[in-house]
Parts: C-alpha cells; sequence; structure tokens
C-alpha cells in the first residue's frame, strides 16, 4: 500500500496541477480578496513543495515516476520524474513559495493583482512542467507555455518602456522556440524518436544534418538561456517587478534554458555521442566567451538591476560550460551551479528589490551607506556576492571548484583560466557595491524612503532574502552533505552517465 | 463538329466575354450583366458539350434549369443590394475600398 | 436508426429556417435553442456512429449514383458536421444575446442562419459535383444575406464585393463541372475519381480541374483573390463574422481539397501543386504583415484569417505524388489546421466583439487599460491567439507539426519556413494586441460590461481549441477511418 | 498603369480563351466513361413521371431541386429585409392606365389558365414548376402595374407563409419519406406522381411569390442599423 502511494504516477500530475489550479483560482478571484488570494497562492506553493519532497524521496530510493498518453500520431505527451528533473523541480518548488511571499509584500498597494498572481502560478506551472517533461516534445509544451506566461508579468507595470521590454523579450523568446521547434521537427523526421534517455537516443554516426538539428536545438534554447549573442532581452527585461526578474534570472526563465541544453546534450544526444562528433567544444566555449563577455558587461552598469542582469548572462554559462566540458566532474559542476546559482542570485535579486522599495534606490551610487539602514539585507546582499564571486566555504566556490577539477579531467586548461578571470571580474563588479553598502558613509537623504515599523523592512520583504543567504552559507558549508545540491548532481551523475 | 460542340464553344466565349466585364467594367449593374453572361456561357458550355457527347441529355437540362434559377436568385440578391447601397451612398460603384471608414 | 440520423440532420436546418421565418428575432431565438440541441444532438450522435461503424454512402431519393445524388458520409464529414454544430451553436448563443432584438430586420437573421448551417452539412457530405455547387451558392447567398442585413452603405458595399467574388467563383467552379461532366460523363465525385485513375493525364480534365481549383481559391479568399475578406468578414456583426471565418470559407475550401485528393494525382501537376502552395505561402505572410498594420480589431482578425487559410493551401503539394504516410500525415495536418482554427477564430470574433462593445470603439489603440476591467473576453481572445500563433498544447501546433513533418518527409522544406516564418508573424500581431491591452489608460474608465454568457461562449471555443492538439490523436482517428465502399 | 490595364486584361482572356477552347476540344474527341442519359431511360418507369427532365428534377436530383429552392427563399428574405415597413408595395408607384386595365382584364386570367397547364404539362413534356411560377409571377406584375391592390404582399404573416409554403411542403415530404420509407426524399411505391405533383403545385405558388416579392420591393427602408450588437 504504502509502496503504491510512492510509485503513484498521479504525484506528477498534481505536483503540476497545484500551480495550474492556484493560477484558475486567482484569475477567478475578483481583485479586492487580496487574504484569500495569499491564502490560496501559499498553500498552492507549500503543497507542492511537499509533492517534490514525496518524489524526490521516492527517486532517492530509485524509484522512477512516469506518465503518459498519446497526443498525436507517433507523439506522446509525458511526465517523468528522473534525478535530473528533481533538481529542477525542487528548486523551482523552494523558490516559488519564497518568491510568492516576498512578491505579496512587493506588490502589497499596487494594481492588477490578480492577473499578476495568475501569471505567476502558471510560469512556475510551466517550469514544473520542463523539470517533469519526459521528452522533447512535453518538454517544447511547457517551454512555449513559459514564454507566454511571463510576457504579462514582464509588461505587467504598462509603461513605454515596460512594453518595449515585453516586445524584445517575445520577439527574442518565440524566435528562439520557433528555431527549437524546426530542430526538433527535423530530429523526429530524422530519429523517429523524442524520448529522453540516459546516455541519448541518437544512435549511429554523426552526420551534417545531425550537427544542423544540435545547433537549431542549441541556439533555440540558448535564447532563454541568454547565451551571447543571444542575451538581448535579458538585460531589458528588468523593468519587470522585482519578483519576476528574481523568478527569471534564478528559476524560470534562463534556468528552463540551461536546463534544456543539459537535457538535450545529455539525454537526446548523448553525451559521448555529441563530444565525438565534435559539438561540445565549440559549444564550451561559446559559453566560456559569454561568461567573460557578461561580466565585463556587468562592470560597465551603474543600475543595480542591469548589473545583475549581466551578472546572470555570465553565471548561467558557468553551467553550460560545465556539460560541454563532457567529463563526470565538469557536469556534476554544472549540474550544481543550476542550483547554486539559483539560490545565490535569487538573494541579490531579493535585496536589490528591498533598496528599491523601502529606500527608493535603483542605482549603484546611491548606495551609500545602505548597510547600517538595512542590516539584514545588505548581510544577506554581502553573502550572495561573495558567493558568487566564489568565496570559500560558499555556494560559489564549490561550483568553481567542481569545474576548475573537471576542465582538468578533461585536459582543458583554458577552462580554469577562464574561471579565474571570471572571478577576478565578478570581484571587480560586486566589490564596489559591498564597499558602498558598509564603508561609505550616507550625506543626504534616501530617494523615496518608506518606513515599515520596527523592522528595516515589510517583514514580508525581508525573511525570504535571509532565508536563502542562510542557504547560500549551508549548501557550502555541508555540500557533502545527502541531499545537498552537490551530493544530488553527484548522484545524478552517477546514477545517469556512469551506469 | 456537331452544333451542340458549336454551342459550347459559343458559351466558351461568352463566359470570358463575361469575365471581361466583370473585372474592367465599374458600374455595379453592369457587373451583374456580365455575371449573368458567364452564367449563360456555363449553361451553353454544359448543355453543349453534354448533349455532343450524349446526344439530348435531360440530366444536363435539369442541371440547367436549376442553374438558372439559382442564377436567379443571385441576380436578384445583387439587385435588392445594389438598390440599397445606390440609395443609401448614392453611388453605383465600388470604388477601391479605404478601408477605415467602416465600421461603428 | 442511421436513416433517422440523416433525415434528422438534413431535415432540422431547413425546417428551422422555415419556422423561424415564421417567428419574430425574440421566438426565433427561443426556437433557435431547440434547434440547436436536436442539431447537436444528432450530430454527436452521428459521429458516435460513424466512430463505431465506419463511413457509408447515403442515396437520396434512393437513387445510387450516378444517376441520383449521394452524401458521402465517411469520418472527415462527420467531424466537421460535429465541428459546424459547435461552432454554429456558440454563434448561434452569442447572437441571440448580442444582436439588438428590436430593429425589424433582425427578425431574419435566424432563417438565413439556419439555411447557412444546412448549406455546410450539405458541403460536408456533398459527394455529387453539382450538388457541392447548389450548397455552395445555399452558403454564399445566406452568407452575404447576413453580412447585409441592416447595414449601412458600408457594410453593403462589403457585401456586394463578397457576392459579387462568390458568384464569379461558383461560375467558374461550374464551368470546370460542365468539362468534367463532358469528359466522364459522371458527376459523381466517386465515379469521376474511378474513371480517372485508369485515364491519367487529360488535358481537358486537368484545366476542368485548374478551373475549379481556381474558383474555390476565389472563395476561400487565397492570395492574392481575398481583397473581398477583410470588409466582408470585418464589417459584419461579430457572430456573423465568426460564422463566415470560421466555417464558411472551410465549406469552398473543403471541396477543393476533396478535388485534389480526387483527382490531382491523376489529372494534377507538379506546377499546380506548387503554385497553390506558393500562393498559400504569399498569403501566410502577406496576410500576417498586413493583420500587423490594421489600425482596426475586427480587420486585424479578419486579415489573420487571410493568413491562416493560406495554411491550407500547403496541402496541395504535400499530397502531390508522395508516399501515403506523408500524404496522410498532411492531410491529418490539414484538418486539424481546419477544426483549430474554425474554434480559434470563432473565439477571437466573438472575443473581440465582446471589446468593442465593452469599449464602444473598434480601434485596436482603444483597448488600452481593457485588461483591469474585461479579462475574461481578453484571455479568451488570447487563448485563441495561442491556437493561431500555433504554439503548443494548441490545435494550432499540433497541426503545424504534422505538417512540419510532412514537409521534411517530402523533402520541400522551403514550406517549413513558411510555417515557422508564419507563426511568428502572426505571433506579431496577436501580441500588438495584448500589448495594447496591456497599456495603463490613463483614468478611462467607461468600459460597458456585456452579460456573462457572451463572455462566456469564446471563451469555451478557446478552451476548446487549445485542447484539441492533447486530444489530436482520437479525433485523427475518426477522420482517418477507413471508408467502407458498400456501407 | 491604368493606360495598360485594358489591353493587358483582354491578352490574358484571349489567352483564357485559348486554353479553355483546347481544354473543350480535347474532352470533345476523347470522352470516357459511360452515358447517363441511357440510366435516365431505365430508371424513367419508376420515376413516376413521363418526362426525363422533370423526373431528374424532382425525383432522381430532387435533393437539387429542394437546396435550389432554399437559395431562392433566402434570396427572396434578403430582400423584403430591406424592403421598407410595413407595407412593401408603395402606392405612388401605381399607374391608372385605362389601357393597361383593360388588356388586365383579358389576360390575368389567361395567364393563370396558362400557368396552370404548365405545371400539369410538366408530367409529360416541357414546363414545371418554375415555368408556372414565372408566368404567375408575371401575371402579378400585371396587376401591379396596373394599380391592383395586393394587400397579400404587405411583409407579413401571409407573405411569409406564401414564400416558403412550396419549401415546406417540399422538405416535409422529404422527411416524412425519411421516416417511413428507405431514404430522405424516396418516394414511397406508387405515390411518386401525386406526390411530385404535390410538390410542383405548391412550388409555383411559392416560386410566383417569391419572385413577385422580388419585384414588388422596390422602396428602400432608410433604417440601418449599428453593425455591432445592441447592448450600448
Amino acid at each position: 500500500m504504502a509502496e503504491d502511494f510512492w510509485l503513484n504516477p498521479w504525484l506528477l500530475v498534481m505536483a503540476l496541477a497545484t500551480s495550474m489550479v492556484a493560477a484558475l483560482g486567482i484569475f477567478m478571484l475578483p481583485e479586492e480578496r487580496h487574504g484569500l488570494r495569499t491564502t490560496l497562492n501559499l498553500g498552492a506553493a507549500a503543497l507542492k513543495l511537499v509533492l517534490v519532497i514525496v518524489m524526490v524521496w521516492g527517486v532517492f530510493q530509485g524509484l522512477e515516476y512516469q506518465l503518459s498518453f498519446t497526443m498525436l500520431p507517433g507523439i506522446e505527451f509525458e511526465l517523468k520524474a528522473d534525478s535530473l528533473s528533481m533538481m529542477f523541480a525542487g528548486l523551482s518548488s523552494v523558490l516559488w513559495l519564497l518568491t510568492t511571499a516576498y512578491a505579496v509584500g512587493y506588490l502589497e498597494n499596487s494594481p492588477n493583482r490578480s492577473r499578476f498572481f495568475g501569471f505567476f502560478s502558471l510560469c512556475v506551472a510551466s517550469t514544473t512542467g520542463i523539470a517533469l517533461a519526459g521528452n522533447l516534445f512535453t518538454f517544447f509544451l511547457f517551454y512555449e507555455m513559459l514564454t507566454l506566461s511571463t510576457y504579462p508579468l514582464v509588461v505587467h507595470r504598462g509603461t513605454a518602456k515596460a512594453l518595449k521590454a515585453g516586445r524584445s523579450y517575445i520577439i527574442y523568446t518565440l524566435s528562439g522556440g520557433a528555431v527549437f521547434l524546426l530542430g526538433m521537427a527535423w530530429l523526429y523526421a530524422e530519429t523517429g524518436t523524442l524520448d529522453f534517455a540516459p546516455g541519448g537516443v541518437v544512435e549511429g554516426e554523426p552526420t551534417p544534418v545531425l550537427a544542423a538539428i544540435f545547433v537549431l536545438l542549441v541556439a533555440g534554447l540558448g535564447v532563454k538561456a541568454a547565451l551571447f549573442p543571444l542575451h538581448g532581452w535579458l538585460p531589458q527585461a528588468m523593468v519587470a517587478p522585482a519578483p519576476v526578474s528574481a523568478l527569471l534570472h534564478a528559476v524560470a526563465v534562463v534556468k528552463a534554458g540551461a536546463f534544456g541544453i543539459v537535457r538535450v546534450i545529455s539525454d537526446v544526444f548523448g553525451m559521448g555521442f555529441a563530444n565525438e562528433a565534435g559539438l561540445l567544444l565549440p559549444l564550451a566555449g561559446l559559453a566560456a566567451f559569454t561568461i567573460l563577455f557578461g561580466s565585463v558587461r556587468a562592470l560597465f552598469q551603474q543600475d543595480l538591476k542591469r548589473r545583475l542582469a549581466y551578472s546572470t548572462i555570465s553565471q548561467v554559462s558557468y553551467i553550460i560550460l560545465g556539460i560541454c566540458l563532457a567529463g563526470p566532474l565538469g557536469m556534476v559542476g554544472g549540474l550544481v551551479h543550476l542550483l547554486h546559482q539559483g539560490i545565490m542570485k535569487i538573494t541579490l535579486f531579493f535585496c536589490a528589490g528591498n533598496y528599491a522599495e523601502t529606500l527608493g534606490v535603483h542605482r549603484i551610487d546611491e548606495l551609500d551607506g545602505a548597510g547600517p539602514r538595512m542590516p539584514a539585507t545588505s548581510v544577506a546582499f554581502t553573502i550572495g556576492a561573495f558567493g558568487m564571486i566564489g568565496t570559500p566555504p560558499l555556494a560559489g566556490f564549490i561550483t568553481k571548484w567542481t569545474l576548475g577539477l573537471g576542465s582538468l579531467e578533461a585536459e582543458l586548461p583554458w577552462v580554469v583560466a577562464v574561471l579565474l578571470a571570471s572571478s577576478i571580474l565578478n570581484a571587480a563588479y560586486f566589490l564596489p557595491i559591498v564597499h558602498r553598502l558598509w564603508f561609505r558613509a550616507r550625506s543626504d537623504a534616501w530617494p523615496e524612503e518608506v518606513r515599515w515599523g520596527r523592522l528595516e523592512t515589510l517583514s514580508w520583504l525581508l525573511w525570504p532574502p535571509v532565508l536563502t543567504a542562510v542557504a547560500v552559507v549551508l549548501i557550502g558549508v555541508f555540500a557533502a552533505v545527502p541531499f545537498s545540491p552537490l551530493s544530488w548532481a553527484e548522484l545524478v551523475v552517477n546514477r545517469e552517465y556512469r551506469p | 463538329m456537331t452544333p451542340h460542340l458549336l454551342y459550347a464553344f459559343t458559351g466558351l466565349l461568352l463566359f470570358v466575354t463575361g469575365l471581361f466585364g466583370m473585372i474592367a467594367l465599374d458600374h455595379l449593374l453592369r457587373k451583374l450583366l456580365a455575371l449573368n453572361l458567364m452564367g449563360s456561357g456555363t449553361f451553353l458550355v454544359l448543355v453543349g458539350l453534354a448533349q455532343h457527347r450524349n446526344g439530348v441529355d435531360p440530366v444536363v437540362q435539369a442541371l440547367v434549369l436549376t442553374g438558372i434559377v439559382v442564377a436567379i436568385a443571385a441576380t436578384a440578391l445583387g439587385l435588392v443590394l445594389i438598390r440599397r447601397y445606390y440609395h443609401l451612398s448614392g453611388r453605383s460603384s465600388l470604388e477601391p475600398d479605404t478601408n477605415d471608414e467602416a465600421g461603428p | 436508426m442511421m436513416a433517422w440520423l440523416m433525415a434528422g440532420l438534413l431535415f432540422t436546418p431547413l425546417a428551422w429556417a422555415v419556422m423561424s421565418l415564421m417567428a419574430g428575432f425574440r421566438a426565433g431565438w427561443r426556437l433557435a435553442w431547440l434547434g440547436m440541441a436536436v442539431q447537436g444532438l444528432v450530430s454527436v450522435l452521428l459521429w458516435l456512429a460513424i466512430a463505431d461503424q465506419g463511413g457509408f454512402y447515403y442515396a437520396l431519393g434512393d437513387w445510387p449514383a450516378p444517376l441520383g445524388i449521394e452524401l458521402r458520409v465517411d469520418g472527415l464529414a462527420v467531424t466537421f458536421i460535429l465541428l459546424t454544430a459547435t461552432v454554429a451553436t456558440a454563434c448561434g448563443l452569442h447572437a441571440g444575446v448580442y444582436l439588438d432584438p428590436d430593429k425589424p430586420w433582425q427578425r431574419y437573421f435566424w432563417p438565413l442562419f439556419w439555411f447557412l448551417w444546412a448549406g455546410l452539412n450539405a458541403v460536408w457530405l456533398g459527394a455529387d459535383l453539382f450538388n457541392l455547387y447548389v450548397g455552395l451558392e445555399l452558403i454564399s447567398l445566406s452568407a452575404v444575406g447576413l453580412v447585409a442585413l441592416g447595414g449601412a452603405g458600408d457594410a453593403l458595399r462589403a457585401s456586394l464585393r463578397y457576392l459579387l467574388a462568390a458568384l464569379v467563383g461558383s461560375l467558374f467552379y461550374l464551368l470546370g463541372v460542365a468539362l468534367i461532366y463532358g469528359q466522364f460523363g459522371t458527376l459523381s465525385l466517386g465515379g469521376v475519381a474511378q474513371l480517372a485513375e485508369d485515364h491519367t493525364a487529360l488535358a481537358g480534365a486537368g484545366i476542368a480541374l485548374a478551373l475549379m481549383l481556381a474558383g474555390l481559391a476565389l472563395k476561400t479568399a487565397l492570395f492574392p483573390l481575398h481583397g473581398w475578406l477583410p470588409p466582408a468578414h470585418g464589417i459584419a456583426p461579430s457572430p456573423v463574422s465568426a460564422l463566415l471565418s470560421a466555417l464558411v470559407l472551410k465549406a469552398s475550401f473543403y471541396i477543393a481539397a476533396r478535388l485534389w485528393l480526387a483527382l490531382g494525382e491523376t489529372q494534377g501537376s507538379y506546377g499546380v501543386a506548387q503554385l497553390a502552395g506558393a500562393l498559400g505561402a504569399a498569403a501566410v505572410l502577406w496576410g500576417s504583415w498586413m493583420a500587423c498594420l490594421q489600425p482596426r480589431l475586427k480587420q486585424v482578425v479578419a486579415y489573420s484569417t487571410v493568413a491562416q487559410v493560406g495554411y491550407l493551401f500547403l496541402l496541395f503539394p504535400l499530397t502531390w505524388q508522395v508516399s501515403d504516410q506523408i500524404s496522410q500525415q498532411a492531410q491529418e495536418g490539414m484538418t486539424l489546421q481546419v477544426i483549430s482554427h474554425a474554434l480559434a477564430k470563432a473565439a477571437m470574433f466573438l472575443a473581440a466583439g465582446n471589446l468593442v462593445l465593452s469599449t464602444g470603439s473598434s480601434k485596436v489603440e482603444d483597448l488600452a487599460g481593457v485588461g483591469r476591467f474585461l479579462p475574461f473576453s481578453l484571455f479568451s481572445f488570447g487563448l485563441a491567439g495561442v491556437s493561431l500563433m500555433s504554439l503548443p498544447p494548441s490545435g494550432g501546433f499540433a497541426a503545424k507539426w504534422l505538417l512540419l513533418q510532412a514537409t521534411i518527409g517530402s523533402g520541400q522544406w522551403w514550406w517549413a519556413l513558411v510555417l515557422i516564418a508564419g507563426g511568428l508573424l502572426s505571433a506579431a500581431y496577436v501580441f500588438r494586441i495584448y500589448r495594447a491591452s496591456f497599456q495603463e489608460a490613463s483614468g478611462q474608465d467607461d468600459f460597458h460590461h456585456p452579460p456573462r454568457r457572451l463572455e462566456a461562449i469564446p471563451m469555451a471555443l478557446a478552451l476548446l481549441s487549445l485542447g484539441l492538439g492533447l486530444a489530436g490523436e482520437p479525433v485523427l482517428a475518426i477522420m482517418g477511418l477507413p471508408f467502407e465502399e458498400d456501407g | 498603369m491604368r493606360r495598360w490595364a485594358t489591353p493587358s486584361l483582354l491578352a490574358v482572356c484571349f489567352a483564357l480563351v485559348c486554353v479553355l477552347g483546347l481544354g473543350l476540344w480535347s474532352i470533345a474527341f476523347d470522352p470516357v466513361g459511360k452515358s447517363l442519359p441511357e440510366r435516365v431511360r431505365d430508371a424513367m418507369g419508376s420515376s413516376g413521371v413521363d418526362h426525363p427532365v422533370t423526373a431528374v428534377l424532382l425525383n432522381f436530383r430532387s435533393y437539387d431541386t429542394l437546396l435550389e429552392i432554399g437559395v431562392l427563399v433566402i434570396a427572396a428574405i434578403a430582400g423584403i429585409s430591406m424592403a421598407r415597413l410595413p407595407s412593401l408595395e408603395d402606392p405612388a408607384f401605381r399607374t391608372h392606365d385605362a389601357l393597361l386595365g383593360a388588356l388586365q382584364r383579358w389576360f390575368v386570367p389567361l395567364m393563370w389558365l396558362v400557368a396552370g397547364y404548365l405545371v400539369w404539362a410538366g408530367a409529360k413534356q416541357p414546363g414545371g414548376a418554375f415555368q408556372a411560377g414565372a408566368v404567375l409571377a408575371a401575371t402579378g406584375v400585371l396587376m401591379r402595374l396596373g394599380g391592383m391592390p395586393m394587400d397579400f404582399l404587405q411583409p407579413g404573416r401571409l407573405l411569409r407563409v406564401g414564400l416558403v409554403l412550396g419549401f415546406a411542403v417540399f422538405l416535409l415530404v422529404a422527411f416524412v419519406t425519411a421516416l417511413v420509407g428507405d431514404a430522405f426524399l424516396a418516394y414511397p411505391e406508387g405515390m411518386a406522381k401525386s406526390l411530385i405533383l404535390l410538390i410542383e403545385v405548391s412550388l409555383t405558388l411559392s416560386i410566383a411569390m417569391v419572385l413577385l416579392s422580388l419585384f414588388v420591393a422596390a422602396p428602400v427602408t432608410d433604417a440601418t442599423g449599428n453593425q455591432e450588437g445592441g447592448h450600448r
């Protein structure tokens, strides 16, 4: 009986449905039912987290959840929970809970909240779908749904700037989706299958056609992963409200792209095949270039959120770089960064949002003396920043260390140089901010200060970054403990790619 | 070459003449007449070709009768519309559509 | 049982046309409820029966073809009959609330509506070339009548253009029928197809086929013969626009497709197939581009129809002298495209009507701020847009997927580019509407709220079109049922 | 641009004539398949009438005819929907001409007689409902021109009943035959002749009514509506 419960494939549907049903409920609720909406939203988020934890446990025990039905002749709609998908699903469900709480505080007293939270939930439903997709077709289905459900969030404020950003976002992502579709259709015509399988489904000799398909798929995914030169939408999308930026950057959109690339390389083409076909090295080069390019561009940004945006462009490419090293250690490094970057980046965005909401500060040069005024937020920011730079023993260090080992294992020493250069650049654009926070005195008043009672800011806004900052420390320090991101990434690699 | 075939070729000629008128003429009544010419041409082809082949063919005669009734209905509808259009707008031709005068 | 169903199917719309002519608008609406229920029930039962037993020929008057007229009752036909019942019921329910019942001419709406429905059913089932002509005329004339009903000068001009185009198209078709009859001596499509298989590449039959296709292309508003469509579909009352775009266009296309599948292989040529595809491709690009430029909401939707119809014509190159499997894929893709476009476009026109009603303006730019007040209609519009953009999981996407497979499989990769580009261009005009509605308006609160029912109908249609992709397999399974010749 | 439009159109039309002519020629001398009239001849015995055209129209291909009458009714509906209400008939258009009046007195009864004959004759020789209806409608036109009051042309219930009577009878026959017999429009054994006659007579009346109402619907209503719905 208990066995049946653990194995129940309807867990997959329920995990998907929690946010979907929440979205529908929220759309139906009248605008002024704030309390009910918040309860519904947080309740769904918590329930989903529980479901995912159950499935994580199940997968850890070696179970595999699977559910499918035929959509079109030869095409299945398939949901599947393996260790890799649980990684992404776990990340999204944890961070969804936090981001929802944060957004409730952030959007207090602003209009159109019903619409916002509705699409917010849809967005998370799509992310879960992406994580649980059991074949490329299902993946694409949710991938496009994600595009659609994030658009209203990006243009939420309805200003000319927001609409412009939304337009560029949609042009980039839909074109990417179209390219991906072409690649997928071609792949199906060539191989007759779209399934995900450990070690890949592509067989036979590498051919130019397969290489072209690979390029199409990666290019389509690279748009969302903000791979150079397809990154143009990301800095513009910063006009969205802070929780949206946090979600776009840390959890949903860019990660969907990166996760998709991982799936394509490891479960469709197969690491070995892709490497033999010589497809991975150019991609690794592109990722390395993106890492450096993003960091350099970040140096010159004066707007806090834009600097973080370029930092994201740079950091997400670590994941791709890790996979492209084509070795187990590199893969562990890439996968673990999927989680690490998410948690660190969301901390930074929460903090940036707090500065904007509480003090009215958007630019870096206005941050002088924010540390003493908002100590908890600033400590969280500092931890996040040091994590990004890769200071031991924080999360970012684990990533860079593993990646470094991976590149040596793959005998690509130049990657180590890239990692080092990137760390120096990270320091160069993060440390001045930290310096301003703590070591510069404030001379004039804050642009738009709001007082929220006893605490430095609204408690809805304060707790999420504090919790994630603590997590950054913990996952770094206890990286070797079971269920830590690192151990799970090792589990994924061990289970699926070293059978 | 039977006389029936001659009818068919005449019908063809009428059809294309009607088509020419339909495109080249502006006045709506003329267009409608051209349309009727096309219709008559078609009926001639229908009967002529079939009777050339089969001799007297009651099937096509019946078809043409049906076709004539349909053509009458269409012509009548066209006339009703043209008349009302003329009544309301004072125009008897379809000038190039500008699209955005339309709508409430 | 089957005989009763067929009798009910043929009888109901015509009988209701007669009865509602006797009644006023309100009484006509009450009658229509009953009629739609009967027709819907009959359609569903017939669909189930065909799914169970396979298709058959129904000889009217008990005179089998070629002497009498036969109806071809197969999976595809009943699928379209069911589709017609769905969309027409939705439009009818919408119209009953939407149209102003006090205008004296509205009483004629219902008879024309029912005649239109009857004509559509006649075309779906038709297997006799001349009978199809009469069915087409039944559709055209009632559609023109609906567009013109109570209209002002502009509406009349639009309906006149529509009428003239439709009649010229019909006459081209009829001339083609005349030639076919002269060539093969029969009017039954099945009989013609059989003879054509024994005598391939007859010059006269090829010309006849080209004539018929040209006429039907004009009636289907294939680029560059689409000029009559946007004014007519844009200016008609929304429920009528929905009917026209969703169903009426498909009728002429359906005939063209059946002709092509019966005769194309033996009497057609590579040139004709590629030309039809090229014009369809041009329609996709040009229609979408024009939709991006239109200032009026309903014109945007109307041009979108021009574009979406273009996809259908890719059927011609993708079924000409290719393997059975690819032809099957293309046909399935075409069917799904017809169904999903019908549902989505009807939803879109009805939702657009609601939006126009509530903002009191037909301009796209006046939608600013409507997102806050009318999210339900806007949401329906958006969901329908998903299908038009052919994003998953909509029926439009499933159609595109199958067509993509067919293009790649047949090596005609250039159509794949058209499919992809068309999807992106349609996103451009759909997002243009979204964008306008997300704009924050300065203090404009002057929105009128239409009744709930008006909002629910487009939503239901949009959801159907969205869900079609998920249920593609069962729908296609019915459509592709083997046909039993003796039935 | 405009200067070249007509010549180039002419050229296109000429090319079209050539192509179509070629097609016609090739068809005329290379027909395939069997001949349909033979089948008509064979089936005449059970058709219920003697004249083959009538048999085709009202028996073999009666479904075509049913739909065709539907098309005619649609045109009539569109016509009366645009007429000024409530009366279709405008007294201002009446003429009072003594000669016309005298002519009428002679002609109208004669034309009725002719119409009746045409219906009846349709069973054996050329003639039938449509011809008779046309003659009947012409009578109405003549009466109207002569200033005879024709109250039944007011678009009231009477007119609408008249318009659809033939269609309704035809449809009812079709439905009943489907329920009791084998198929839609399959006349039961031995009843073909009387049913066809019933249909013919009622069709004659309706066709005349349709044509007449289209002719008489001259005055046009000025009222136009908001194209979109009435809720604002």
